[in-house]
């Protein structure tokens, strides 16, 4: 049962970040684009604990932490150039 | 498995590479990226593909290669140093040259008769 | 005494380190004095180590006592402990001539000049080829931000496409040593000499791509035709010491080839024996023609200098091709005293220019030099040698190439090719110096004092020459053995793998 | 609003007591060992970081928050159901609006928790806050009653949130 | 493995994954920016909490200890999440992206973008 | 060891006047004068046991691998040289006192003049080949001085560098001509050489090295095609053309071909080339010698013709054409020279040397007149004199010879008609000069010059008529030696007198002479047909053809090195193909043995991604911003592969560098174009994608062919060592910190490098502020959002403790100080974003340099401290310690080198990007460098 939920729900976030890529594609504005790629680093962390849950190992732990903190970091500064083109002014 | 990785490589050397090829410096930037992607997947894969054996001791029943992955790890962080490297050099170079074009001046549009290009002394 | 072979490495990049810190940071007069000693220090301490590895063999000193293949391991043999003294006479006369002035251009001249050092010291001492990896891409760096010293348009420009071309090389590398240790298992250079020759068919093909795409980096580096490209501009371009120094950078290229395919694909490697030798007969050859067409179209000192750097890289690689051992001892002579050499002509072709105004030192007519007459006499002595005139070094080192080329068929190319680029050489420096010391309309209006640093300096790269010859008898002496000692597997492979030697 | 640091070796009391619980979480254990480190980085890292924080009301009534937090995850939860078969159905069934939320508080460090609680509740994102601190825009997927959102956004987070820094 | 244990987590992985999935497939599917900017937020609260919930149950019951680091990827979301949603509906309106026809109260996006009173 | 005394003392002789020249002339000259004499001295010394026939050698090791020695011999050959220039460079050295004028530099010119003396007697006394080969390639050197010791005059420079080309050329061939000869004797010992003329000429590659050789002494003794350079050498001043370009310089060449007359002579190959060189040289010279108006010109080609005529004498293979030959170098050096220096005289004092304008100088300076006229009548061949002795010995020579067969009758016929042409220029010297009327338009009224410049002039010709008068007396037993040593053999009987009889010989002089006079008398006629033919000026044609070599020189470096990085690469990535794909043609199966990992859905979707992406960053390569994002995405993918196969810590530190990157892209972006213009043409893009496309072939072929083959590695190694010799579980982080803990070293200092480099870029930066987007639009009014700042302060405490927990297990489970590093700093450069660096600069005084220093340091002295256990450099150590109810706890060195990783990774990344945030605020960093 545990397997085959985890088949179930890695094969929903594989769909859920083919559906961000369709979005990154159509756009079609920048900050569409932006959320898109916000999106994907949320659905990786998915993706990566599902792993851990999947081989049963916390070895993925940090991958998912690291990502929750320094996607952030990344939408925020891609968001600031667009706001205002400098990022440390 | 192996050959989807090696056709993502594959892939990635050609986009980082076709990229170089431009003109523009960010874009070479970009272009070189790519290809240190590739080169990491690359390096990597000499150690072999392996699921769940990461090289922690007793965390798994068969360790995957590990000296590959501290080449790897070292290489990201050179690339990373060359790669901050070169993208303040296209700003310097914009700024120098007025243009972001690697050779430092946009080539005439490409006229049929356009070979010619001057050599810096 | 046990610690000498990483002495080297650590001085300049402690040297640097401490540059960058308070109390040296931020006073160029205290970065100068400090400077110099730790490079004199650096001299003294090659010297010895160079005596040592003479008189009591190879030194190898194994990194976090892992012994090899496991760790890394630096190799202090003859031929390396050469070029780290040349490393170190080369960067002492550079770093003199910059402490009069040019290092005050712009910010962190020092460190990064010891940060460079450390680079290329540790490039010719490893063992190992990823570290090998690592300090190509430290002397790289370090040259990345030594070429914009001083500033200006030309520098931004020729660093962007050195910059990116060699950005493009590592990457090679990196596919290469992936290729290497994917196939080979292994990074010690004396290991995979070993290994290599038991490979499968399968793995020996890869191997051969990981050994010529070796070739190709090592190429880019040393400026080996169709990769020279870069070298003319950023030579050009860089700032007087700085391509003074630069002169050893192709050299790091050459020592590599030299390494990897003498020792690692050589002529007992099996089926991977001499894999780059094809490649490289002609491309040398090649590399020396277009070199001397380099120095004919030169319109200016350094550039004429630039492309006698890519003639010797050619001469060089060429007497690597030969595979034999007189031919490794002639390159060893020839790399020695070339490097020092252009070094001193980068030097001379900024003393000139400075002294000429505007012209600097392009071959056009200009007002008389005030201080001609000194300069006058440092450029003959280097002309004559890298002309290859005697009675100074050039000399020597082009008749122990051609010596060495005897009995072998491909003399018929080798010779005509050495000899005519010698020739080429001969009409552009003559007419270089007689456009720039003897044409001249009116005296000059420039009152730069001619800096006895910088003189000093230049004396210092240029009596190489002239010692050179006078002690020629001892020094081929030594190179003779030291590429014994790389020709021979015992003491260039078994010898460096202590208690496994597998067979 | 006390500006100035209570205790000067616990600049930031709140963070402390944060740090000392996301030590002990990140390593999942309460060794003896790690109950000391924690302690020691539940000290040492507010203060090294002083320095880079502005003032801010500080929190009163610990029990307030509890129950806001608790209050905040049940609203989360039964918003995402209603949210999400908003967005599995037809687009045109939803009814998106921008709406202009008076605020009340005035410190940042509310204003920012009660613009995020408003964004973490599906179905509403707080798209900007006026430059004069009095209004939070919010897009809202689907608005049935403009006044009742307000009064709802005002009840149910921002009370608590003045009644937490006692402002 | 205690059957009520595989069901609670495989419950909780599917909900969560699930979560996650509506809000990638309203990122995907709604019509503007500003309605497409609530997809992700699902996902990131209530989908990733069930995820992260599951884990903490399996370590917690596979090694033997209670497992709770994964609360801190969970805090670090929900602090984050709201930050990244405000910028990202700043830059939306600072590029006065299109907004769905039927929307109400357009105007106040005017007003927005400059951070005035309505 | 005397004979290196020869050498050396003319050596010391270029110091000399250097350091004399301030004592006035005749003391410089004086004292410069002093070292050839005491040289010649010390070679007389030894005239004795020459004339017994003995060869003097000494040699000392030099440089033995080479071959090269410091030999040298003495026999007949090199004593009569040894004399020629010794004896003649003092004659010179006492003349140019005179002739040089205060303003020229004399120490300069005694110093090159005795350099070049040194030169030449090194060549005469040469023992070796190698050392032989570097005194000629010195007098090359040397002469180039002399003849551009006027540098200021184009003429002197460009005559100089011609001579130079010209004989440098020669000289090359000759070095690999005896470098082949070396080989053939397996020995550069001349000795050798000369005792092995047998198996030289039968090498095969005899042939080669003869003409390689010859090819040396022809351009030397200016043979034709060679000569052309001679006549332009005499821009130099008039000394030296005396010297060098009458007695010594030239004369190398024949003195080279004398030198190995034993070896390569004797052969038909050697007859046809050396001969009918000789023969052409000898007509062509004397030809145009008659026709030139510059009186130094008419002795230069009159020289090409002497040397022509001994050149041929020593091609006809014979032993008495030898003998003629030393004969005929000893001649014409004494009376060449004389000419040359009342040449100078004149010159000197009438400030012309055209033989249009100076005329009857008879009047003015009767005394140099008469030795002119005996000179140019020993020159003429006129009986009594010395030049007519060997003028009689070559006739006879040319008649004893059949090697043209049934054609050999036109050699002396040719040799007969060369010598009238030699007597009419002679006559033409004598008479144009000193007779035919009144001097027209010199600067100078003409006197005689000062006693002492007379008196070289007088002892030369003084010579020529002792010479001429008693032969056998004053040269016999010399050229007898000399002769000996030339033909390495007994001497043919030979006879030294005026008279031998009416012979052929003597009816050939006679023609000579009455066709010279017939020629110069109707000289007008032929002074008219000659101008019909534009007189080449050779100066031009060399310094055309240099120039035009040039220029196709200079088109080839622009054609090739167009300064388009594009193609650099394109040639790099050709090349790189080439090596790449040509081992794999011998790969006949591209899988491997090793088993293979089915594919799984994850793998593929996360393929496909990447691929998808890094296509959409190609294709929208030239909207920058949207690329950036896609490429984002890649590296997004790249980090989970990581994580898939095995590789936690690999994944971490590609997702953090991954943030930094694109922080800094971003930061780069703002100051560059946001979209690259479509520049490119089809065919290009259609060729960098081929290019592009099969290097991606041949690496992914490479790549599956390596993953399906067993892995056979060292790497068991450190998966057994890294707890117990390393003390740390993660395998990885142990050969980071410790394995292989040197190269982290090296890499954290290329990132330290990387920050100071750039900083060194943003200091001198002046760089233009967009001040709006690409579209035109302002930038929002709202630089700092509230909630990102507040929310940013929040967050740091708790990024920093996440980064010292990833810090401190990273030696156990993936982490380490490098990651820490990367956390650490993106928190801080969050706060930059989110504040702005007015904000930060008061709260964060730290200068970013010295932490890098620091850390660079740290890592350093933690490599050093297992000195002080008498441990290489980086030897880790660690232990476990045991604390009262804290419990266990491990201690590493690898902790603290990771710290110095951490240290420097922090430093690094906030040098670079703090700095460059300070680019655009009023926050300019302090230390700006001068633009
Ligand atoms: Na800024
Ligand atoms: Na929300």
């Amino acid at each position: 049962m545990l397997s085959t939920a985890i088949l179930v729900a890695t094969t929903l976030v594989c769909i859920s970040l083919s559906l961000n890529l369709w979005r990154l594609f159509l756009g079609p504005s920048r900050p569409d684009r932006i959320l898109a790629l916000d999106t994907m680093y949320i659905n990786s962390i998915a993706l990566i604990l599902l792993f851990g849950v999947a081989a049963g190992t916390r070895l993925y732990f940090e991958a998912a932490l690291l990502i929750a903190m320094l996607g952030f970091v990344s939408t925020a500064a891609m968001c600031k150039y667009i706001l205002r083109g400098d990022l440390i002014e | 498995m192996e050959a989807t990785y090696a056709f993502c490589v594959g892939v990635l050397t050609t986009c980082g590479f076709f990229l170089v090829l431009r003109g523009r410096t960010f874009t070479v930037v970009m272009g070189l990226t790519l290809l240190s992607y590739a080169v990491n997947l690359f390096l990597f894969a000499s150690g072999r593909l392996k699921l769940d054996g990461a090289a922690v001791l007793g965390q798994s029943s068969e360790y995957s290669d590990p000296l590959p992955q501290a080449l790897v790890l070292t290489a990201i962080v050179i690339g990373f140093a060359m790669t901050a490297f070169l993208v303040i050099l296209a700003m310097r170079s914009r700024a120098d040259q007025g243009n972001d074009h690697v050779d430092g001046q946009i080539p005439a549009k490409p006229t049929k008769s356009v070979a010619q290009s001057k050599r810096n002394s | 005494m046990q610690h000498l072979p990483i002495f080297p490495i650590l001085l300049p990049m402690l040297a640097a380190v401490f540059m960058l810190l308070p109390p040296l940071s931020n006073s160029i007069n205290r970065h100068r004095v400090f400077a110099v000693c730790a490079m004199l220090a650096l001299v003294g301490i090659a010297t010895l180590l160079l005596i040592t590895s003479h008189q009591q063999g190879t030194q190898m000193y194994i990194l976090g006592g892992w012994q090899p293949p496991f760790g890394i391991a630096l190799i202090a043999d003859r031929v390396s402990t050469t070029m780290v003294l040349l490393t170190s006479v080369l960067g002492l006369g550079a770093q003199l001539y910059a402490c009069a002035g040019d290092d005050n251009d712009g910010m962190f001249f020092h460190p990064l000049f010891m940060f460079q050092i450390m680079g290329i010291n540790g490039a010719f001492l490893t063992g190992d080829i990823f570290n090998l990896f690592v300090f190509f891409e430290v002397l790289l760096i370090a040259s990345y931000a030594l070429l914009i010293h001083g500033g200006g348009k030309q520098k931004t420009k020729a660093n962007v496409h050195y910059v990116i071309l060699n950005l493009v090389g590592s990457s090679i590398f990196l596919f290469a040593l992936g290729i290497i240790y994917g196939t080979v298992g292994s990074l010690n250079i004396a290991d995979i000499a070993n290994k290599v020759r038991l490979l499968g068919e399968h793995e020996q093909a890869l191997a051969k791509t990981g050994g010529l795409l070796l070739l190709v980096v090592f190429g880019l580096k040393a400026a080996l035709l169709p990769l020279h490209f870069w070298l003319p501009k950023t030579y050009a371009a860089a700032s007087a010491p700085v391509a003074a120094l630069f002169a050893i950078m192709t050299k790091v290229g050459v020592y590599s080839i030299l390494r990897v395919h003498t020792v690692v694909f050589g002529e007992e490697a099996g089926a991977l024996a001499s894999i780059a030798i094809p490649w490289l007969w002609p491309l040398a050859l090649l590399t020396i023609a277009f070199g001397a067409v380099g120095v004919l179209a030169s319109p200016s000192l350094r550039l004429t200098a630039a492309n006698l750097v890519i003639v010797s890289v050619g001469t060089l690689i060429l007497a690597i091709a030969m595979q034999r051992e007189a031919a490794t001892s002639a390159a060893l002579y020839y790399m020695v005293h070339s490097t020092l050499v252009t070094g001193a002509l980068f030097l001379l072709a900024d003393l000139i220019g400075k002294q000429r105004g505007k012209a600097e030192d392009r071959y056009v007519i200009a007002r008389k030099m005030k201080h001609g007459k000194v300069i006058g006499i440092a450029f003959f002595i280097a002309a004559l040698t890298v002309v290859g005139m005697p009675p100074l070094s050039g000399f020597v080192g082009k008749v122990l190439v051609l010596q060495a080329a005897q009995g072998m068929a491909e003399i018929a190319w080798v010779w005509p090719v050495i000899l005519i680029a010698g020739l080429a050489s001969l009409i552009a420096i003559s007419r270089a110096g007689t456009t720039i010391f003897w044409r001249h309309e009116g005296e000059s209006t420039i009152d730069a004092p001619l800096s006895k640093l910088r003189l000093l300096a230049v004396a210092l790269l240029l009596s190489a020459s002239p010692l050179m010859v006078i002690f020629g008898g001892p020094v081929t002496d030594y190179t003779n053995l030291a590429a014994a000692q790389l020709h021979d597997r015992a003491q260039s492979v078994d010898a460096l793998l202590p208690g496994g030697i597998e067979q | 609003m006390k500006a100035q640091p209570r205790f000067r070796l616990l600049p930031m009391p709140g963070h402390s007591f944060l740090l000392f619980i996301v030590w002990l979480l990140l390593n999942n254990t309460v060794a003896p060992g790690h109950l000391v480190l924690a302690t020691f980085l539940a000290i040492a890292i507010p203060l090294m970081t002083s320095g880079m924080q502005d003032p801010q009301p500080s929190f009163q009534k610990p029990f307030a928050i509890i129950r806001y937090i608790f209050v905040v995850i049940g609203d989360i939860i039964a918003a995402n159901f209603e949210v999400a078969l908003l967005v599995i159905g037809p687009a045109k069934l939803l009814k998106p609006a921008f709406v202009a939320v008076p605020v009340d508080i005035e410190h940042e460090l509310p204003i920012t928790i009660l613009a995020s609680t408003v964004s973490l509740t599906p179905g509403t994102v707080s798209a900007e806050i006026s430059e004069d601190r009095q209004w939070l825009y919010v897009h809202v997927l689907n608005l049935s009653d403009e006044e009742e959102l307000i009064t709802s956004i005002k009840q149910r987070y921002e009370r608590p949130l003045k009644e937490i820094f006692q402002c | 493995m205690e059957f009520w244990i595989e069901l609670i987590v495989s419950g909780l992985l599917i909900v969560g994954a699930i979560f996650v999935f509506v809000g990638s497939l309203g990122l995907a599917k709604l019509p503007d920016f500003y309605t497409r900017l609530h997809g992700p937020t699902k996902a990131t609260t209530l989908g990733m909490s069930c995820l992260l919930v599951a884990s903490m149950v399996l370590v917690t019951y596979q090694q033997g200890y209670l497992s709770l680091h994964e609360l801190l990827i969970g805090l670090f979301l929900i602090i984050t999440a709201p930050v990244t949603a405000h910028m990202l509906a700043k830059t939306g309106m600072h590029h006065e992206l299109d907004i769905l026809e039927k929307t109400e109260n357009k105007a106040l996006a005017e007003r927005a973008k400059d951070r005035m009173a309505p | 060891m005397n004979l290196l005394w020869v050498v050396l003392l003319p050596l010391i002789g270029t110091l000399v006047p250097l350091l004399t020249a301030r004592f006035g002339r005749s003391v410089c000259a004086f004292s410069v004068a002093v070292l050839p004499a005491w040289s010649l001295t010390l070679a007389l010394m030894y005239a004795g046991d020459i004339f017994d026939g003995q060869t003097i050698r000494q040699s000392i090791e030099w440089i033995p691998i080479m071959g090269l020695d410091l030999s040298f011999r003495l026999d007949g050959l090199s004593l009569l040289f040894l004399l020629l220039i010794l004896g003649i460079g003092l004659l010179v050295i006492l003349y140019a006192r005179y002739y040089l004028s205060e303003k020229d530099s004399m120490g300069r010119f005694y110093a090159y003049l005795m350099l070049f003396m040194t030169a030449m007697v090194g060549i005469v006394t040469s023992n070796n080949l190698l050392q032989l080969w570097m005194f000629w390639e010195l007098t090359g050197i040397s002469s180039f001085l002399l003849i551009s010791f006027w540098s200021h005059k184009s003429e002197a420079r460009k005559g100089a560098r011609m001579a130079l080309t010209v004989t440098g050329a020669g000289g090359l061939a000759l070095l690999a001509g005896l470098l082949l000869i070396g080989n053939m004797v397996d020995s550069y010992d001349l000795d050798t050489v000369l005792a092995n003329g047998e198996l030289i000429r039968s090498h095969a590659h005899y042939p080669i090295a003869l003409i390689l050789i010859l090819l040396g002494a022809f351009t030397k003794s200016a043979q034709f095609p060679f000569h052309f350079w001679l006549p332009h050498a005499m821009a130099a001043p008039t000394p030296v053309s005396a010297y060098l370009h009458s007695a010594t310089m030239v004369k190398a060449g024949i003195f080279l071909m004398a030198r190995f007359y034993p070896v390569l002579a004797g052969t038909d190959l050697w007859f046809l080339v050396v001969s009918l060189t000789g023969l052409t040289t000898l007509l062509l010279g004397a030809y145009i010698a008659l026709f030139k108006h510059d009186l130094k010109g008419l002795l230069a080609y009159s020289t090409i013709s002497h040397l022509g005529l001994i050149t041929l004498l020593l091609g006809l293979n014979s032993d008495l054409a030898a003998v003629a030959a030393v004969f005929h170098i000893i001649n014409h050096a004494t009376f060449k020279a004389s000419l040359f220096m009342a040449a100078g005289i004149i010159d000197h004092e009438s400030g012309s040397r055209d033989m249009r304008k100076l005329n009857g100088l008879w009047k003015y300076m009767p005394y140099t007149a008469t030795l002119a006229i005996v000179a140019a009548l020993s020159m003429a061949g006129v009986p009594l004199l010395n030049g007519f002795l060997s003028k009689e010995m070559f006739f006879a020579e040319t008649l004893n010879q059949s090697m043209l067969g049934s054609l050999s009758w036109m050699i002396p016929l040719l040799a007969t008609v060369g010598a009238a042409f030699s007597v009419a220029y002679s006559l033409r010297f004598i008479h144009d000069v000193f007779f035919n009327g009144e001097p027209i338009d010199l600067p100078k009224t003409p006197k005689e010059p000062p006693r002492y410049m007379k008196v070289p002039v007088e002892i030369l010709v003084t010579l020529c008529l002792l010479v001429g008068i008693f032969p056998a007396y004053v040269v016999g037993d010399l050229l007898s030696v000399a002769s000996f040593s030339v033909l390495a053999h007994d001497v043919p009987v030979h006879s030294l007198s005026i008279w031998h009889g009416l012979n052929i010989p003597l009816l050939m002089s006679v023609l000579a002479m009455i066709g010279g006079i017939t020629i110069y008398y109707n000289r007008r006629h032929l002074f008219q047909f000659q101008s019909h033919f534009d007189e080449t000026d050779a100066k031009h044609v060399f310094e055309g053809a240099v120039q035009s070599l040039v220029t196709a020189c200079q088109n080839v470096i622009k054609t090739l090195e167009n300064g388009s990085l594009q193609r650099y690469i394109s040639c790099l990535l050709v090349f790189t193909l080439a090596m790449a794909a040509f081992p794999l043609l011998d790969l006949t199966q591209n899988t491997g043995s090793r088993p293979q990992i089915p594919l799984d859905g994850v793998t593929i979707t996360g393929a496909v991604l990447m691929i998808l992406s890094a296509i959409a960053t190609v294709i929208w390569h030239r909207r920058r911003f949207a690329a950036l994002i896609f490429l984002s995405v890649v590296g997004l993918i790249v980090s989970l592969a990581f994580a898939q196969f095995s590789a936690p810590d690999l994944a971490l530190t590609q997702l953090s560098v991954e943030i930094v990157t694109i922080i800094l892209l971003l930061l780069a972006l703002f100051f560059l174009p946001q979209s690259t213009l479509k520049e490119s043409s089809p065919s290009r893009l259609s060729g960098d994608l081929l290019i592009s496309g099969l290097i991606g072939c041949v690496i992914g072929t490479i790549c599956y062919a390596m993953l399906t083959t067993p892995p056979n590695t060292i790497s068991d190694f450190f998966i057994a060592n890294s707890k117990t010799g390393g003390g740390g579980t993660n395998v990885v982080n142990v050969i980071l910190v410790d394995f292989r803990g040197f190269d982290t070293l090296g890499e954290i200092v290329v990132l330290g490098i990387a920050a100071l480099g750039i900083f060194k870029l943003i200091a001198k930066m002046r760089i233009f502020l967009p001040i709006s987007d690409d579209r035109g639009r302002a930038w929002s009014n709202d630089p700092h959002p509230m909630m990102f700042e507040t929310v940013s302060q929040s967050l740091l405490p708790l990024a920093l403790l996440v980064s010292f927990y990833i810090f401190l297990r990273g030696h156990n489970v993936p982490g380490g100080g490098f990651i820490a590093g990367l956390i650490t700093a993106v928190a801080i450069i969050q706060q930059y974003i989110a504040h702005g660096v007015l904000w930060i600069k008061p709260r964060i005084n730290v200068d970013y340099q010295w932490v890098i220093a620091s850390g660079i340091l740290i890592a350093t002295a933690t490599g050093l401290g297992s000195w002080i256990f008498d441990r290489p450099f980086l030897t880790s150590w660690f232990d476990y310690v045991h604390l009262p109810w804290i419990g266990e706890f491990e201690l590493a060195s690898a902790m603290l080198f990771d710290v110095g990783v951490y240290l420097t990774v922090v430093g690094a990344v906030l040098l670079i990007l703090a700095n460059l945030g300070k680019l655009t605020t009023s926050e300019r960093i302090n230390t700006e460098e001068n633009g």
